[in-house]
Order: C-alpha cells, then sequence, then structure tokens
C-alpha cells in the first residue's frame, strides 16, 4: 500500500497547486506598520460615499458645531446678524484653495449655502431671500421672515466645488477644502485618503498621513475585526452606536483595546406611537406604554449596561433640553392609566379588555440585533400592564413601507437628532405618516411652536417655547424616549488623541497619533 | 493483505436501530417540545448568556431562556414547514411527472422544458426572488421553496411512469378500454409512489436545511417565531460574546438532517441494493 | 513421455467476506495443467471457474481471502506480494479477460493499451514499440494494424476487440494462457473466430491453456483435457475424449443432455447458495440417482482410469 | 460535432427568453410602486408629490402594458443595457461587472477545493473499502453534508479568524481572502464529490478494463492513473457543472457573511430595498451564467468522450 500513499500525496501536491492557481495569487504582506508610520485603518460601516462622516474627511463645512450645541467659525469666521434675524452677513476665511488649486470664495460658499439645505434637513432654505455677494470673502444672506437658527444650520453645509455635485444631491467630484484627499476608491468596499499638506487650518493639521478606509458591513465582523487587529479602529465614522451592546463589556475587558463610550453625543431611540389610528390614538393606552416600561431594566439587560435609560427626547447637554425626565417607569399608573379607559382583565389570562376586545399592540420594528432584542423586551414587560404586542420584525424596507401605509401601532422611529430645531421643522409640524411612523404635529398649537422656535434668535423666547413642546410631548406621548445609545469606538491601545466631536457626524483626526 | 472487517448483516441491521433510535427521540423531542418544555420563552434576565450548564445543556441565550429546550422549539417549525413544503412539492411533482411521463410527445417536451428553465435557477436565489415579490413571511417561504422544489420529484416520476408504462399490466389495462386517468390514477400511480420514497426523505432534511439558509438572511420566518436558522441568526450576533450559542443548534440541526439522511439512503438500499445511487 | 507441470494448483480454497456471510467460491481445488496443454474449465456461471483463474492471477477483489498452494513453473504463488506477482502477471501468465467489449479502456486508445502490455514486457523505444504493436497484430490477422492503433475500441466489433487483447497477451512470452469466457455471448461467426484466435495463439507460442468456459460444444473442440466445476468444486476431470464419450457424472450428463442438438433438456432446480452448502454431495438434491448416502456424506475425487477423475458415490 | 454545438447553443435561445421574461414578471408583480421607490431614493426627505409621481411613473413607463414594458426592458438587455440602479443611479451592468469577478472567484475556489477535498477523499474513501478510514470518511460526509454553510462559515470565521487570526473576518484585500469562504464553500459542495469519486472508482475498479490492466501486470498506481482517472473524469465534470450551479447559488450566503462585493451581497441588498432594475438584472444574469455553465459542461463532455465525439461513425 505503500505506493498508493505515494500516489495521494502527488494526487494531492496536484491539487494543492490548482488550488494555489485559482485562489491565492499573490497574498501580499503589507502589515508592516513600522512605529513612525502614521496610517490608521478605519473599520466602517458603510460605503465611503454614502455615509456622511466620511464626507467630513474632505469636506469642510462653514460653521463649527461647539460643545453646547452652539456655533463656532469655521470657513465662516465671523457672522453678524440684524436685529430681527432676517439679514445675515457672513465673513468668509481669506486664502482657502481646494485641494486641486481652485480658490474658495463668496461665490463659491453661496453656491452650497443654496444647494445643500434640501439635501441636509436645514429649515432655512424655506425661508430664504437672496444671497448677496459683497466681494470675494463677504456674503450678506436676505430671509423672508426671521430665522434665528442659521447660523446653526450652516455647521451641516459641506463646501464643494459647484462643479462638483449632480443634481440629485450626490457628490460627483470630491474635492475639498478638508484634511484629506481621496486617493482610490473601490465601492463597497475601500478608500484611500491620504493628508492635505496643504491644509488651511494649520493648527488642526491631523498627525494621520494615510486613512484606510475599510468597509465592514457586519456589526459582528467589525469587532472581529479591530479584535484582530486588521483594523485600528471602529465606531469612528458612524454617528450610532456601531457595535453590538453585548460586545462592550467584553472589548473593554481586552487589554489591547481601548474603548472610548461618549457620554455627551448619541441618539435616543425613540419608538413611535401611532396616535392617529388604532388602539393607540387613545391617550391613557399611550401613557400606559410610557410607564409600562422599566428602561433601567432595559438597558441593564438586553443593552449590556452600555445604554443609559432615559425618557427625555433630546439629551441635557442641550441648552433648551428638558428640565426634567418626565414618563418615568411606574407600573401603578400605567395600570391605572388603562384601567380609566375601560381596560380590564376579565378572563385572566393577563391581558386586558375591553368590550370584549383583547388589547393588542402590533409593534413593527426594523430588522437588526438590537431592535429584535428590544422589542422582546418590550413584549414581555408590556404583558406585565396587560398589553398583548405581536412583534413583527421587518426588512427595512418592508418596515418603511408598513410604517408609511400607517399599518402599526407602535414602531421604530427616528431619533431627536442633528439640531433639534431642525428635526422639529422635519418632524415636530408634521402629522402625517412617513418612513418613521408617525410626527410629532399632534395639535396646532404644536405647530406654532414649532415655526417659533425655528424663527427666534432669542435664546428666552425659545427657552419657553421648548418648555411647552416639552410639556405637549410629555403629555401627549407622540413617541416613547427608551435609551441614550452613545457613540462608542473601539481602538488599538496604540493610538492616542482620537475624540468624539459635538458635530454628530464629524471626524476630527486633529490630534491623533499612532505610538 | 490488507487488514478489513466486513460489517455483517446483523451488525448493518443494529446501526439501522441505532440510528432509528436516536431519530425517534430526537423527533418525540422535537414534535413534543411545546410539552416537554413549556418554559421555553420564559424570560429570566438574570440568566442571560449563560455558559453550558447541567441545567442549560446549550446554555441560554440573551434573554435568559434555555437554548436546549428552545432548539427543540425551533426545529419543530423547521420540521413542520419542511414537511408541509415537500408535501406540496410533492404533489405537484407527481401529476406533472405522471402527466408528462404518461402523455409524451408536445406535453412531455412543455413540461420538460419548464422542468429546465426551474433548475436554470439555484433554490436560494429564486427563493428569494420570490419571496420579494410575495413579501417576507412564513406563508412566502413555504411557497417559495415548494414552487422550486417539486422538479426533482417530477424527474423520478416523469421516468418511472416512462418504465410502467410499457409494462404489461397497463398495456393491457389499456388494451382493455381503460380511460387515460384511470390507468393513470389505479395502475402508474401506486408504483411510481415507492421509488420517490427515498428521495422524498431525503428532500425532508433538504427543506430543513433550505429553511434555515432563508431564515439566516432574513427571508424566511419571521420572529418571534422560533426556527433554527433564526436562532442561528440570533447567535451568531453574540458570536464574539458567546460563541457556544452557535454550537447547540448547529449539532441538534446537523444531527436531525443526518439521520433522517441516513434513514433515506437506508429506505434506497433496501429497495435497490445494487443501485449505488448518487443524487444531485 | 514425461510433460513438464506448468501449474499445479493443491488443495486452493477461496472465499468472500460479504455482509451475508462468507462466500466460498472455490473449495480444497486441485488441478494441474502440463506444459503445451489445453485445459477446458467447465461449469455454469457463479460456480467458481473465473474466481479460479482470478485466484491464480491474485486479482481477487478486496473482500476475497484464498488459501492453498499454487505452483507455478516450480514456483510458490500463494505467499507473494502483489509486485511480485506483478511480474508473473502479463510475462509468464497472460490472460484473455472475458467479455471483450468492456475489456479496453473507452476513453485510451488501442495504441496505448497495447504499449503498456509491452512496456511491461522489457523498454522498447518509440518506433520499435510501434512496430512490434504491428507484428502482433498482425499476427492476429489484422488488415490494418495501423488504423487499429490509431482508434478508440468503440471502433472496434467485438471479434476484433478480442483479438487485440489476445495480441497483449502475446507480446511477453507467457508459458500459461489464461483465456476466461472467451465466447460468451457471441454469434456463431465471431465464435468461430475466437476459436480461430485461440489456435493462432497457441500455434504461436505453443504456451499452456486454461479456458474457462460454459461452453461445452467449444470445449470439447479446443481441448486436450476438461475439468468440470459445480458449486465451487471440481466434480470431474478427465481428457477430452473421457468426457466426451463417457461422462460419469449426473450432472455432467446433465449438461451434455442440455445442449440443443441433444434436445435442451434443461437440469432441474438450481445451485446452491455457495453462502449454505447443502451437507453431503452438493448436487444431491438436483441428482435423479441420489442416494440417502449422497444427502448425508461429502463425496471425495475418486479415479476411474488413470487420467479420468470424477466426485460421486454412485458412478 | 460542430452540429451538435450549434444545436445546443440554438436550444438555449427559448429557455433565455423564459428566464428573461420569469425575471422580469417576477420583479413586475412585486409589491410597490417602482415610480414611488425611485422617487424615494432621489429624494430621501421629500414627500410624496402627486405631479412629481406621475413624471416619475411616465418616465418609467409604467403605464405601458405588462408585454410593452418586458418587450422594451428585454431588447435594452439585448442590446447590453440593463437600465439604472433606483438606488445608486449606476447602469445596472456597470454594477454588473464590477461585482461578477469576486463572485466567479469564489466559486472557483470553492470549485478548486470541493474538486481537491472530493478526488483526495474519494480516492481514499475507495482505496480502503470498508477500513476504518472509509466508515470515518463516510460518516464525516454525512455528517458535513448535514451542517449548513453559514453555520460552517460562522465556525471558520470564529476559529481561523477571531482565535488564530490567520484570516482576516470580513471583507475582499487581497486573494488571500478567498480562501476561508471558499473552503467553506468547498467543503459545503464536496460531499457529493467525494461520494461521487468513491462510487466511481469503486464501479471502474471491477470494470473489465482494470481487470485487462491488471492481469497485463500493471500496478494499481498506474491503473489509478492512466485508467481510472480518464474514466472518472466524465462523471465528475458532469458534477462539477452541478456543483458550480449549486456554488454560484450558495455563494450568495458566503458572500453575505464574509462580506465579499459579489453579484449575491448585492441581489439581496438589491431585493431587499426594491430595486427593480437591478433585481431583474441580476436574477437574469444568474440564470443566463447558469444555462452557459450548463452549456459549456455539455460541449466539454463532446470533447472528452471519444466515443461521443466520433459520432456515429461506423467500426473499421
Amino acid at each position: 500500500m505503500k505506493k498508493g500513499i505515494r500516489a495521494l500525496v502527488l494526487l494531492m501536491i496536484v491539487a494543492v497547486l490548482v488550488t494555489g492557481f485559482t485562489g491565492c495569487s499573490g497574498a501580499s504582506a503589507k502589515d508592516e506598520t513600522s512605529d513612525v508610520e502614521q496610517t490608521l485603518v478605519v473599520g466602517a460601516a458603510k460605503d465611503f460615499k454614502s455615509g456622511s462622516e466620511p464626507k467630513t474627511l474632505i469636506f469642510d463645512s462653514l460653521t463649527d458645531s461647539l460643545e453646547d450645541m452652539s456655533s463656532g467659525p469655521r470657513l465662516v469666521t465671523e457672522w453678524e446678524k440684524n436685529v430681527d434675524f432676517t439679514e445675515y452677513t457672513l465673513k468668509l476665511k481669506e486664502g482657502v484653495t481646494f485641494s486641486n488649486g481652485e480658490k474658495f470664495n463668496a461665490e463659491v460658499a453661496k453656491f452650497n449655502i443654496e444647494y445643500w439645505p434640501v439635501y441636509r434637513d436645514c429649515g432655512y432654505i424655506k425661508k430664504l431671500k437672496s444671497i448677496e455677494v459683497i466681494d470675494d470673502n463677504t456674503l450678506k444672506v436676505s430671509f423672508n421672515g426671521s430665522y434665528g437658527n442659521f447660523i446653526d444650520e450652516l455647521s451641516k453645509i459641506w463646501v464643494t466645488l459647484p462643479s462638483g455635485v449632480d443634481a440629485k444631491g450626490n457628490v460627483v467630484d470630491w474635492t475639498g477644502t478638508g484634511p484629506y484627499v481621496l486617493q482610490e476608491y473601490q465601492a463597497d468596499m475601500s478608500a484611500t485618503l491620504v493628508r492635505n499638506e496643504t491644509y488651511w487650518r494649520t493648527d488642526k493639521m491631523p498627525g494621520i498621513v494615510k486613512i484606510d478606509y475599510k468597509v465592514i458591513t457586519d456589526e459582528n465582523s467589525r469587532v472581529m475585526a479591530v479584535k484582530s487587529g486588521d483594523v485600528d479602529v471602529i465606531g469612528l465614522t458612524e454617528h450610532y452606536t456601531a457595535m453590538p451592546f453585548a460586545d462592550v463589556p467584553d472589548l473593554q475587558a481586552n487589554k489591547d483595546l481601548q474603548v472610548s463610550i461618549c457620554e455627551d453625543y448619541g441618539t435616543i431611540t425613540t419608538y413611535s406611537l401611532n396616535w392617529a389610528k388604532g388602539v393607540c390614538a387613545d391617550q391613557n393606552v399611550r401613557t400606559a406604554i410610557a410607564l409600562g416600561i422599566d428602561r433601567d431594566m432595559l438597558t441593564s439587560t438586553v443593552l449590556y449596561g452600555v445604554a443609559e435609560p432615559t425618557s427625555r427626547y433630546v439629551l441635557p447637554t442641550y441648552k433648551f433640553s428638558q428640565k426634567e425626565e418626565a414618563l418615568k417607569y411606574d407600573l401603578t399608573k400605567a395600570k391605572a392609566a388603562l384601567e380609566t379607559s375601560g381596560y380590564k382583565d376579565t378572563d385572566g389570562d393577563g391581558i386586558v379588555e375591553k368590550d370584549g376586545q383583547k388589547l393588542t399592540l402590533k409593534m413593527v420594528v426594523s430588522d437588526t440585533q438590537v431592535n429584535r432584542s428590544v422589542g422582546v423586551f418590550l413584549q414581555d414587560a408590556l404583558k406585565k400592564i396587560g398589553i398583548e404586542v405581536d412583534l413583527q420584525v421587518l426588512d427595512a424596507t418592508t418596515t418603511k413601507t408598513a410604517l408609511k401605509a400607517g399599518d402599526f401601532d407602535m414602531s421604530t422611529s427616528h431619533p431627536w437628532t442633528g439640531t433639534v430645531v431642525s428635526y422639529l421643522y422635519w418632524r415636530g409640524n408634521s402629522s402625517v405618516y412617513d418612513d418613521y411612523g408617525i410626527g410629532y404635529g399632534v395639535n396646532e398649537e404644536m405647530n406654532n411652536l414649532t415655526e417659533t422656535v425655528s424663527v427666534t434668535g432669542d435664546d428666552k423666547v425659545r427657552e419657553e417655547e421648548f418648555d411647552k413642546i416639552w410639556k405637549i410631548q410629555n403629555d401627549f406621548v407622540a413617541g416613547v424616549p427608551l435609551y441614550f445609545s452613545q457613540r462608542i469606538f473601539v481602538a488599538q491601545s496604540n493610538i492616542e488623541g482620537l475624540k468624539f466631536c459635538p458635530n454628530t457626524a464629524e471626524v476630527d483626526l486633529s490630534d491623533v497619533v499612532i505610538k | 493483505m490488507r487488514k478489513f472487517k466486513v460489517k455483517t448483516k446483523k451488525q448493518q441491521k443494529n446501526l439501522i436501530w441505532v440510528w432509528s433510535g436516536l431519530l425517534f427521540i430526537l423527533l418525540t423531542l422535537i414534535i413534543f417540545s411545546p410539552y416537554i418544555f413549556p418554559e421555553s420563552n420564559t424570560i429570566n434576565y438574570s440568566l442571560q448568556l449563560q455558559k453550558p450548564s447541567i441545567l442549560h445543556w446549550f446554555g441560554t441565550d440573551e434573554f435568559g431562556r434555555d437554548l436546549f429546550s428552545r432548539v427543540f422549539n425551533g426545529m419543530r417549525t423547521s420540521l413542520m414547514y419542511s414537511l408541509i413544503i415537500e408535501a406540496i412539492a410533492l404533489i405537484i411533482g407527481l401529476i406533472i411527472g405522471l402527466l408528462s411521463g404518461y402523455m409524451g410527445g408536445k406535453v412531455d417536451g412543455f413540461l420538460n422544458y419548464i422542468m429546465n428553465v426551474f433548475q436554470a435557477f439555484p433554490t436560494t436565489i429564486a427563493a428569494i426572488a420570490l419571496i420579494a415579490v410575495l413579501g417576507t413571511g412564513d406563508t412566502t417561504l413555504i411557497i417559495a421553496l415548494s414552487v422550486m422544489g417539486w422538479v426533482a420529484y417530477a424527474r423520478i416520476v416523469r421516468s418511472e411512469t416512462l418504465i410502467f408504462k410499457e409494462r404489461d399490466f397497463v398495456l393491457g389495462a389499456r388494451a382493455s378500454g381503460g380511460s387515460s386517468a384511470y390507468i393513470l390514477g389505479k395502475h402508474i400511480f401506486p408504483n411510481v409512489l415507492l421509488p420517490i420514497l427515498p428521495l422524498a426523505t431525503l428532500m425532508i432534511g433538504h427543506g430543513i436545511m433550505a429553511i434555515a439558509s432563508l431564515s439566516f438572511l432574513g427571508f424566511g420566518v419571521q420572529p418571534p417565531n422560533a426556527e433554527i436558522g433564526l436562532m442561528l441568526k440570533d447567535s451568531a450576533m453574540f458570536i464574539n460574546r458567546a460563541p457556544w450559542l452557535l454550537v447547540g443548534p448547529g449539532i441538534v440541526l446537523a444531527m436531525v438532517v443526518a439521520l433522517i439522511n441516513a434513514l433515506g439512503d437506508a429506505i434506497r438500499d433496501k429497495m435497490d441494493p445494487q443501485k449505488q445511487m448518487i443524487e444531485i | 513421455m514425461q510433460t513438464e507441470t506448468v501449474l499445479k494448483i493443491t488443495n486452493l480454497n477461496t472465499y468472500f467476506q460479504t455482509p451475508d456471510g462468507n462466500v466460498s467460491a472455490v473449495c480444497e481445488l486441485d488441478i494441474e495443467i502440463k506444459k503445451g496443454e489445453i485445459l477446458g474449465l467447465i461449469g455454469e456461471t457463479g460456480c467458481g471457474k473465473s474466481v479460479l483463474g482470478e485466484s491464480v492471477l491474485k486479482v481477487l477483489p478486496y473482500n476475497a481471502i484464498s488459501t492453498g498452494s499454487i505452483v507455478f513453473e516450480g514456483g510458490e504463488l500463494m505467499g507473494l506480494k502483489q509486485k511480485q506477482m506483478r511480474e508473473i502477471r502479463g510475462r509468464k501468465i497472460a490472460v484473455i479477460p472475458q467479455n471483450p467489449s468492456e475489456a479496453l479502456n473507452p476513453l485510451v486508445k488501442n495504441k496505448k493499451q497495447i504499449y503498456e502490455a509491452i512496456d511491461h514486457n522489457g523498454k522498447a523505444k518509440g518506433m520499435e514499440k510501434k512496430k512490434q504493436s504491428i507484428r502482433l497484430l498482425q499476427k492476429m490477422h489484422f488488415k490494418e494494424p495501423e488504423k487499429v492503433l490509431e482508434s478508440y475500441p468503440h471502433r472496434l466489433s467485438g471479434g476484433m476487440k478480442q483479438r487485440v487483447l489476445a495480441a497483449m497477451g502475446l507480446c511477453g512470452n507467457p508459458s500459461l494462457l489464461i483465456a476466461d469466457e472467451p465466447t460468451k455471448g457471441l454469434d456463431a461467426i465471431v465464435r468461430s473466430q475466437v476459436i480461430e484466435t485461440l489456435m493462432l495463439f497457441k500455434e504461436n507460442t505453443g504456451t499452456a491453456m486454461m479456458l474457462i468456459t460454459h461452453d461445452l460444444n467449444f470445449a470439447t473442440k479446443v481441448c486436450n483435457r476438461i475439468a468440470v466445476m459445480y458449486a465451487g468444486e471440481l466434480i470431474e476431470v478427465g481428457t477430452c475424449y473421457e468426457i466426451f464419450k463417457n461422462p460419469i457424472h449426473p450432472y455432467l450428463m446433465g449438461l451434455f443432455l442440455a445442449q440443443p442438438e441433444n434436445g435442451l433438456i434443461p437440469i432441474d432446480g438450481v445451485s446452491p447458495s455457495l453462502i449454505n452448502l447443502p451437507q453431503g454431495c452438493r448436487f444431491h438434491d438436483r441428482c435423479k440417482k441420489a442416494s440417502e448416502k449422497c444427502k448425508r456424506f461429502h463425496p471425495e475425487m475418486k479415479k476411474t482410469t488413470l487420467t479420468h477423475e470424477v466426485r460421486c458415490w454412485n458412478p | 460535432m460542430k452540429k451538435i454545438i450549434i444545436n445546443r447553443m440554438l436550444m438555449i435561445v427559448p429557455t433565455v427568453i423564459t428566464i428573461a421574461f420569469l425575471a422580469f414578471s417576477i420583479m413586475y408583480f412585486s409589491p410597490g410602486n417602482p415610480a414611488e421607490i425611485l422617487m424615494r431614493y432621489r429624494n430621501p426627505e421629500g414627500g410624496t408629490d402627486p405631479a412629481a409621481l406621475a413624471h416619475y411613473e411616465e418616465m418609467l413607463g409604467l403605464d405601458d402594458p405588462f408585454f410593452t414594458q418586458f418587450e422594451n426592458w428585454f431588447t435594452g438587455v439585448l442590446g447590453g443595457d440593463f437600465g439604472e440602479s433606483f438606488k445608486t443611479g449606476n447602469p445596472v451592468n456597470e454594477e454588473f461587472f464590477y461585482r461578477i469577478g469576486y463572485t466567479l472567484m469564489l466559486s472557483f475556489t470553492g470549485l478548486a477545493f470541493s474538486l481537491l477535498i472530493g478526488i483526495t477523499l474519494g480516492f481514499l474513501s475507495a482505496e480502503f473499502k470498508d477500513s476504518w478510514i472509509d466508515n470515518f470518511l463516510r460518516f464525516t460526509q454525512s455528517i458535513k453534508m448535514s451542517i449548513p454553510s453559514f453555520w460552517l462559515a460562522l465556525f471558520f470565521i470564529y476559529v481561523f479568524a477571531t482565535q488564530l487570526k490567520w484570516f482576516s473576518a470580513f471583507g475582499y484585500n487581497s486573494p488571500k481572502d478567498l480562501i476561508l469562504p471558499g473552503l467553506v464553500l468547498g467543503l459545503s459542495n464536496s460531499s457529493r464529490m467525494v461520494r461521487l469519486v468513491r462510487t466511481c472508482i469503486l464501479e471502474e475498479k471491477s470494470s473489465g478494463y482494470v481487470y485487462t490492466a491488471r492481469v497485463k501486470g500493471l500496478s494499481e498506481i498506474q491503473i489509478f492513473f492512466k485508467h481510472i482517472l480518464k474514466n472518472i473524469t466524465l462523471p465528475i465534470i458532469t458534477l462539477t457543472g452541478v456543483s458550480l450551479v449549486s456554488m454560484i447559488g450558495g455563494s450568495l450566503i458566503i458572500e453575505n457573511i464574509f462580506g465579499l462585493p459579489g453579484i449575491g451581497t448585492y441581489l439581496v441588498s438589491a431585493i431587499v430595498a426594491k430595486d427593480y432594475p437591478v433585481s431583474m438584472g441580476f436574477l437574469f444574469a444568474y440564470g443566463i451564467i447558469i444555462v452557459l455553465i450548463n452549456l459549456f459542461i455539455d460541449v466539454l463532455y463532446q470533447f472528452v468522450d471519444p466515443r461521443v465525439r466520433d459520432g456515429a461513425n461506423a467500426e473499421i
């Protein structure tokens, strides 16, 4: 049989050769990062061109968003406004050029201020009257009525070449004034960026010379990639929690990695209640739901103590946030609310009925791990106050279709994010179904308040108006805030200076050094 | 001289008994799982993501539910759906195969052509496309897989029908003036049933796998229904934190399918010991 | 005249291990073949006559076990390794396999298949090989040997294939040729061709032959000596004349009666299963002359003349 | 033989039309208004403006009867124009050709593994028939056949990527990244190959020509390489075709798990996103690829088997 074995070996060699030719024609070793090589490998969830975060590496915004959500200078260095917020004069930074050498001037700024707001949820476009170019570095912007949120919203305007965008809000020429230049790009796979050596903000000149942007769509794979050292950092280019909560404690325990959880920035996961029709049209049912959810329990169990429980719509860091949490967990009150509406458990199955009808909610959530876990949690939690939940986990598109058709009682929704005023402008005065459930424009007063806070420039007025808004929302319960999902990034421990940026979508690498 | 040991008939028989016994135990656990494991849906957060232990053989999931009992619940759905799918596919395959084989000529040509077209699409992809049309859901999953599954049956039924069509008893029945429907129903149908039995058994395993794959991709069974593919999808989410969650469901799935396949092979060998059929 | 013994088989037992039990294909068989002699081995399908040939060559399936002694040209074959056996196969012992239509690889050119045999018998070089092949084929009465060499087996008729196979057997210098069922399933014309082929072979080499067949007429035409097998054992051995003129064993007589020219009278019953062999004579339940003794005791080979042996209680 | 090949090619024409028809109607009858979906992609936050919707509907020709729409689409397809993706606005064929390479690379790596595993283990199993090696191999094969490929993929990722860190877990950076997914694909498709090779070798070993070769004095090794290998090529080729088809189907799941940018991943996301032009085009392309593979195998068969190659040529 010895010959047989020899033949086998031969056979295997042949087969290995065959595999070799088809399989690996030149695996290269390029992992030799010397101590000085400042190349950052980023593991990202989305294609480079489709997310907003990556754009901030190439394009500057007109103003900066600061810690307290107020605005600071950037390409717009100074601004003056008149008393009733109808006219703004913007001073632009001089001598800034795009990476291809073209000049940034008032004409370019004007184009961008007119072009981007539609795609960036900026309310000012609805009031904009005219933009006047005074000189190369000065613009005068006039509005039809007063609009106080203008400067804040300029932080969302990217500066692109006027010829670099198409008619649909897509960037076609990725030439910007920002800290990096796009060198190579492969759809859905990767991008390579090199430092813009002529970046105008010399104080913000990044230490990282090259960025390897790798697209890893699966969140588990991203975690594995950072654990195995394939990438240097994950979670950096997403404005939401970009890894399973369950993995965070494990990652924190890993000595090779650093985990940063941002207490100040992130989004509040809010569920929408269909207040226009169905069982949730009943005010008491909505209240009962909001009060019947033990958010501490939720975050400590299915969210692994990573997310923070909250019943606020907006973080307290926001100047005009709710003064205190209103819809706190209270089982007795929740049950009482249901009883007020005549719901009682008459047949002893633990589910309350009214007129012989069981109280059943159709909960539609889009299919992500977190949504499914939270969905099961809510199903269990609401059962305790006697509400039966028919949980439907649907793919993203089907979810949107269902929500848009109003075919739900409770659903995943969009958080109150971005600048709060713009959000209000988008969904605060709307009472129709959209991709994220139903708007918060529950009554005429709410619509008026929305209008007022967007146009006023007076903080005092805003504060008063916001208090009224919070009162309406807390009483009406058009949505249920559940938890605060922080931005988290995980990086190799040899990377220093990673930080979160107040501007939700911004990636700031100015202080980052690889040791 | 090489050393070897030929299993005697008795040993082989014993082995079949062992398999059948194992399969029987598993099937009992699966079919009666709601009664054997009534607590499988009870949430207990204090037992989140536990490692396998004496109490929880496969560990616990993120809601502290015992994975062992949930696996059998999940397999129950898989098995039930697979059986429904195979029943539908079998009926369609029987009708088309009988027609195709018996009628011959243009009808056969056309039906054969249809079978070829159906086989041009890989099952998973075609099923996903159909699910896209019909919308995600359990019913559509069953429809999609049935629509793709009948071809295998139709092919075998057709070739068997072709053989039986020329047999004396069929020719005799035809000569004595029996109608086509009568001959098909009374003479050919009972005879083609037996040859498709091994295939039908094997296809149950295939069905379970297909359902699991589609559910894993998110096109199959929808939560909160428990299904093995869906469960693996959930477990996969914890691959970093609790990799053991993948082991239990995987083992049970593989065991059930392997045993069903072994049963199918045994039936095939029993019926036709000469033919070492290579199923494709 | 003292003739040299080419092959002497003593007490050969060959059985197969199967899931149903052991199948004894050859039982306590003793036989010898002398130089230049043609021995016919006769018996119905499944009686173990092909297994006998395979046992000699050691090309049995993996689940077969054989014991006893096989002495070929004075050397014992039984203990030899496969590697040593290969030295004998194709060189000293040539075989014309049964069923010529399947005995050539359909995907390999005839040329190559013949070259393999030539290569095994010494290293002929390229052109020489071809010349030798052509010579061999010509000996086998092929008119266009080049064409045969360049084509694939499916272009040849059954008889032509048989001649190609014979040519392969010829290329060594065999002292024994085993022809396994050379006439099975052939029509009259082809059969006479085969007989011609065998005669050709004999003329060319003068070798001893073991002719395995179930065709009694054919055997009596070509053989010097005939051995009859039934259910794994020899039941009658004798010269061709003795067997033809004076068959003793009831089974052999039955065989003659079953020949077409004698009226096609079949023997009642079937051969016993080789797994559960009956006690007593293996033929007793089909035998008209069977006595109580036949049922109880197994008969041994007995000499009736110098050259004629038979295994029967009631000769 | 040319005649046969041309004949086969002509025979696929109606199949192609049917596949196109099926691909088109599947998407045509899919719920949801394509115009609305397109509109939402073009202007995500915009409302449903009826005028704009009507404009999009007209642009997509949604008012035309079914067959007119099919005809328009199919003539476009024949001319290489599959329309534009709703989501990205890129031509579908561009998206396709960008991705098909990865799918083919993956499938062929899988095929190479499957042949490697299949022939090696099949040979072993046949060579040591009924010994413990054979029993063990057959047992593992039947277990392997019952393991879903996605489970195997997750297992391999956990072991080879997370724990051993030999390979990266996700995405495509170098051809090395094809090894793991290729292995999974090959493994989950190799069981049939092992079985086939085993049965074929055993069958060939008991065939007449092997007996001839044996009695000619050839060694088992010579017999395997000179005779058996050639004869088992035919069934292996047939199964290779079937395997390749099932691998292209199976690559969909593997691509998804390993994050390879192949057509499977893209088709799934297109179907989920209701990107009709992409879904239709890719489904059609899948069908065509499979039809072509079958055609290729058919033709290859003609070349390998001299009996078929010679056709009905008479005996010498």
